[in-house]
């Protein structure tokens, strides 16, 4: 089961071609430059594009055809535009209830009372929009597309208004909603380090064409696609439970070559998760060094470098079959003599737990 | 003071322009609504036709509807030959008149009001799982409120005052088809302007008080926007 | 039993006089409806309920009876009405009406000539006084003879050619000052009715008006009878 | 066929009719302006008395107006003793007759038209340096400009076929304060229908194309919102 | 010079209560949890808070008093709001002409041309803005409210709806015109890279209230802040250039008590500038280690440790007289036997430029 989409739309300016397949479980992120089209993208999908050409297939339902296209109320979708857009003439409840009353899901439904209490709505439910700042319009309209309990929720840039204790509050939250109730998440972000935490599954756009799709793990680490340069170049690996050291609360984590200890809670022991890994902790030694604070070092093979046209190197370590990216000063690799082929050790100072 | 008649026509005055207020919002709000929304190339023409009953002079346009619905004219003799009877002179022919006259008055600010709401609330509803008739009363109409308000006084206060289309097709029948406003007329023609004086008097003062009940009730309600 | 009678507004005093004590002798209903006697003409042709219809004047009853609307033989002048000079002002009009010569005024109403016979009447007294052009610019003119009355009363016009059945009534004196020409001075206004249905109520009501008490009635308010 | 006093009635008509709609756009702005933007608690009497003339017959509108300029009533009575002339049958005064009659058409649809626009533009406005005149012009009336266009035809056509006002205080003189409506009226009146037909169906052609170049024209500098 | 607000604004819910005394050049950063009230603040300042009470003075102004409020047309202010909030009468470039039409500032202009070219606005000119994306609108606010070419700007979360990309045009291109033009400027912003990035002088709001003021090195340090805690805590440091290596493209950054090696163009020799280093790239060793990749290695004290309650401390690191932060697993702790007072060395791993 998959979403099949095939858009067309033309602006003149600009133009909506493309044609994907999107997974139907997890997050999947999109991703591009202002402008690329994600919010028009998103529209389509939820059939507020009266002009889209094409079709769309969402699970064993088709939604649109070549002659046909099911109306917006009746998909089953949660949408988070971009701007709040709140009913200004209800209050937040009244907001938040419009949608939970015409939802006619089968499926279970989000609890609404949790919802509430997490985004912080409590103290705001007798307000006008008009009386919210910009950051709690943002939530009452996160929390009201959630009480939908949609099969699909669409999330244009739902955090960007927020701070950044805010949006760690969410952001698990959000993850832990897809994974209870298996609603894939749609969700358009600039910032790389939501897409990390959250997605799975990434779609670059670039001027209303596909630039590249493909699972967060490999995108990542793909060195031809913008991702991978400006400061932020991550790898996103996926290892087993092993695990869990209780007085320094460190889980164990096994990958094909070796493991990690990652810090946090206790994981279920066996489950799979997901690792962040930022091309910028990591660091490269001739030699295996202990006395430091760094827990986790492993030995690995050099298997590419790309010069960014920088003072910075990035290099593809293998550990084992396990590709993670460095990124270094070209003084350092120059020094070290760093060669595609050599043995060193990968020095990884942090590992981040994203789901 | 107020004669017998007068206050039959009172009650007729107020029957007529709720009724007629009812009908025209019944059917001027989805005629608003599509002049708010459509882009049809030749939407202007429409807004043009519905605008021009207005120029008319209410006794000549009085007159045409008198024509129109006379035993000769066309709907008239329609109604004849389906063996109903003759509108003119009728209770419901001044409902007729009375909503052709003041259709304007109720569609013109409706239009305004859903045309200043924009897309954006109607979208957010569809996606909520609302059907369009749904989200037209439960996002439309309240998000309109002003529009109403306005079209609302404006045709029921219009209907009040309304004059010479009723009183041609009406034929100003006591206690049938003879409203206040024709009342007064009458008192005035007939000199006795302190009748007159007596029935303007309660007219205004009962007008506003319910134009103040209305103004003061929508305080309450107004949508703020920023 | 009910009746229902159109009549010129100028006539309705006088005529709700009659009409009271007709009910009260026989015991029936009798529904006045009042207005410009061109309106009534124009609904009586597209069918209006009145049973008969008291025109201001007589050519709005011969076209009917053109028209064959109206029961043969039926029509009759039941009054004919006497115009006057008149201003509220008690000191302005004279014996001979020397002002009209010193035009010493800023506005004289008249009604309408085209469409009231009180206005075709001061048109002719004007006319044979050689006043007509020379006085054009003063005139303001009333729809029809209550308007010509209004703009006099109320001090906008200090004079003008009024019903004399405007300012006389059976029991009130007559205030300000006025000139009553001599009718000679033009075509009689002899104000005819009409019966427009068989009906044995309303050539009841005929009869009665044609009778002694009713005439007596009729000259009381300041018309004379045929 | 129109006669010479037709063309020349239907001139003053719309001279009538322009400066009446731009006298209220000037004194209606400001003050629908107020009404959408005061927090005042006691605006909604305001807001009912605006809507007052709305509910009186016209004609009896008309003749209350003709007390009040008379030289017994307040208008008339300050006037002279400013040493002016009175007001009554001068087109000075159809246009205070129409003013005070069309006010809420105009009014209202700016006050919704303000109201539905918010708060933020204005302030954006100021703090890119535009003095409160200066954003008022080029901010509010543009942004409520769907408002300005219903307010004007609303105006200008209400004031075309306005009709019982300006018959009450105008005084129908011709070339002066004889109006088109009156006209059409006066041949309605006069039996003379193939006249009145030619100058409706001249008014109504007329009033169509310029409704619908207004419209037309508005199509394209609509402000959409979403 | 500077800028004096002394601010009460009562909202029943919530209330505003601030005194504070904002430097009246450089980059003065907002920050607070959404709902906090630096929307407030900034209206309150522009002159857009009707009841608002207490005084401003801006240099030798006087903007607000207690009988007295300058109109806000004429305080000399280039304001962006929190969402766009275009003309939607007006195309992109009326838009733009709208403030600058209407600034009688005397101060060298800002050149629109320039602003236009780098907001990559050029193409977009003749649209209106219903026909703009979110960050398209974002930008033209942006561009507007710089052509009025004011004495000071206040800008409310202005890049919340841009990609990374932009962003990091934008900011330096802020930056420099604050520098130029010596345009202080009032910046919003949940970012903690964006503020350290642009930020000479913090602002901590919360609920209505100054939680803390003072310099971004200041403040980032100190532990008993909410700043510390979370995954971003930073150091920001300032030192002198005293060289670079052409080859490598390698700065040489004098501080106090020795000298960072950090990549990039060459900076001006003897300059001072800005440096940001984060908790999480320092690593600790009780041994000075060679034949590593990282370049940035000191001896340093143990001067603070904090328990975070969780897996991970924080320790503060006196590098001769200068603090750094560094984040590293209580099992590493642990492990290495970390007390106050230890001498240990610091290795760092990423040093930003932050000027
Ligand atoms: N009209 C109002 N009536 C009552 N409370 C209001 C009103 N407007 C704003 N508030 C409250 O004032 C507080 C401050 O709002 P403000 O917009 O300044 O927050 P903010 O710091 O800008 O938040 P954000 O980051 O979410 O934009 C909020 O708690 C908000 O709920
Ligand atoms: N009505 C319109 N007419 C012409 N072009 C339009 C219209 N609406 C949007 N566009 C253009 O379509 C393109 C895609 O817009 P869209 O809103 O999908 O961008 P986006 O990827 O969501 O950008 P952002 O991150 O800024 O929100 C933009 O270049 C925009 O200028
Ligand atoms: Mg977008
Ligand atoms: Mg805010």
């Amino acid at each position: 089961m998959s979403i099949e989409a095939q858009f067309y739309i033309d602006r003149g300016d600009f133009s909506l071609d493309i044609n994907i397949n999107i997974p139907s479980s997890g997050v999947t992120a999109i991703f591009g430059a202002s402008g690329c089209g994600k919010t028009t993208l998103l529209r389509a999908i939820a059939g507020l594009e009266p002009d889209c050409q094409g079709s769309l297939t969402v699970g064993d339902e088709q939604w649109q055809s070549k002659h046909y296209s099911l109306p917006p109320h009746k998909r089953s979708i949660g949408y988070v535009f971009q701007e709040p857009s709140l009913f200004s003439h209800l209050n937040v409840q009244e907001n938040l209830d419009y949608g939970r009353k015409r939802s006619h899901s089968s499926r279970s439904k989000i609890s609404l009372k949790h919802t509430i209490q997490l985004l912080d709505l409590g103290h705001l439910l007798d307000r006008k929009p008009h009386q919210l700042s910009g950051g709690e319009q943002q939530r009452v309209a996160i929390a009201r597309a959630l009480a939908v309990s949609p099969a699909m929720l669409l999330l244009d840039e739902p955090l960007a208004a927020l701070d950044m204790l805010r949006k760690q509050e969410i952001l698990p939250y959000l993850d832990s909603l897809q994974k209870e109730f298996k609603i894939p998440l749609l969700y358009v972000s600039h910032s790389r380090e939501e897409v990390a935490h959250l997605a799975d599954y990434l779609i670059l756009l670039d001027k209303g064409r596909i630039q590249a799709t493909g699972s967060v793990t490999e995108l990542f680490s793909r060195l031809d696609l913008p991702l991978a340069y400006g400061s932020k170049t991550e790898t996103v690996i996926t290892a087993k439970v092993i695990g869990y050291d209780k007085e320094f609360e460190l889980n164990f984590l096994d990958f094909s070559s070796g493991y990690f200890s990652v810090i946090g809670k206790p994981l279920s022991l066996g489950s799979h998760t997901r690792l962040q890994i930022l091309a910028r902790d990591v660091s490269i030694t001739l030699e295996h060094q202990s006395k430091t604070s760094i827990l986790n070092i492993f030995p690995a093979i050099i298997d590419d470098m790309r010069n960014e046209g920088s003072a910075q190197i990035t290099v593809r370590l293998m550990i084992g079959t396990m590709a993670i990216l460095a990124r270094i000063t070209r003084k350092s690799a120059s020094d070290l003599g760093l060669t595609i082929g050599l043995c060193v050790y990968a020095q990884v100072k942090t590992v981040a737990l994203l789901s | 003071m107020l004669t017998e008649n007068d206050v039959y026509a009172l009650w007729i005055t107020l029957k007529l322009a709720s009724i007629t207020t009812i009908i025209l919002l019944i059917i001027g709000t989805p005629i608003a609504w599509w002049l708010a929304k459509s882009r049809w190339r030749y939407k202007f023409l429409i807004e043009a036709v519905i605008a021009l009953p207005l120029v008319l002079p209410p006794t000549v346009l009085g007159f045409y509807l008198l024509i129109a619905l006379g035993p000769h004219g066309p709907i008239g003799g329609m109604m004849q030959a389906l063996g109903g009877q003759s509108l003119a002179f009728t209770f419901t022919g001044l409902v007729i008149g009375s909503v052709f006259y003041s259709m304007p008055f109720v569609i013109q600010p409706l239009q305004n009001a859903f045309y200043a709401m924009g897309t954006r609330p109607m979208e957010v509803a569809a996606t909520l799982g609302a059907s369009p008739l749904n989200r037209f009363f439960t996002i439309a109409i309240p998000l309109a409120r002003s529009g109403f308000l306005t079209a609302t006084v404006l045709g029921f206060a219009h209907t009040l005052g309304e004059f010479g289309v009723v009183l041609m097709i009406g034929g100003n029948i006591p206690g049938a088809t003879q409203v206040i406003s024709i009342a007064i007329y009458d008192h005035v023609e007939a000199l006795e302007y302190t009748q007159a004086h007596w029935i303007s008097g309660s007219l205004l003062l009962l007008s506003f008080f319910m134009l103040m009940m209305v103004y003061a009730f929508n305080r309450r309600f107004m949508v703020v926007r920023t | 039993d009910t009746i229902r009678i159109a009549v010129a507004s100028n006539f309705s005093h006088a005529i709700k006089d009659i009409a009271h004590r007709f009910e009260v002798q026989t015991g029936h209903k009798v529904i006045l409806i009042f207005g410009s006697s061109g309106k009534h003409y124009a609904q009586i042709i597209n069918g209006a309920p009145f049973e008969l219809f008291f025109s201001a004047d007589t050519i709005r009853p011969s076209l009917l009876e053109k028209k064959g609307l109206i029961q043969d033989n039926s029509r009759f002048t039941y009054a004919i009405g006497q115009v006057v000079l008149w201003s509220p002002n008690h000191s302005l009009i004279d014996k001979t009406a020397q002002i009209l010569h010193k035009a010493s005024f800023r506005y004289l109403a008249v009604a309408n000539p085209k469409l009231a016979p009180y206005g075709k009447a001061a048109q002719q007294i004007l006319t044979q006084q050689g006043l007509w052009t020379t006085l054009r610019l003063r005139m303001v003119r009333g729809e029809n003879i209550g308007q010509t009355f209004q703009f006099v009363k109320s001090g906008n016009a200090e004079l003008g050619f009024v019903a004399f059945s405007q300012i006389k009534s059976p029991d009130k004196k007559i205030k300000g000052s006025y000139w009553k020409p001599d009718q000679a001075l033009y075509d009689p206004i002899q104000q005819q009715a009409v019966l427009l249905k068989n009906n044995d109520l309303a050539r009841a009501f005929l009869k009665y008006i044609k009778q002694d008490e009713a005439l007596n009635i009729i000259r009381a308010y300041g018309y004379r009878t045929p």
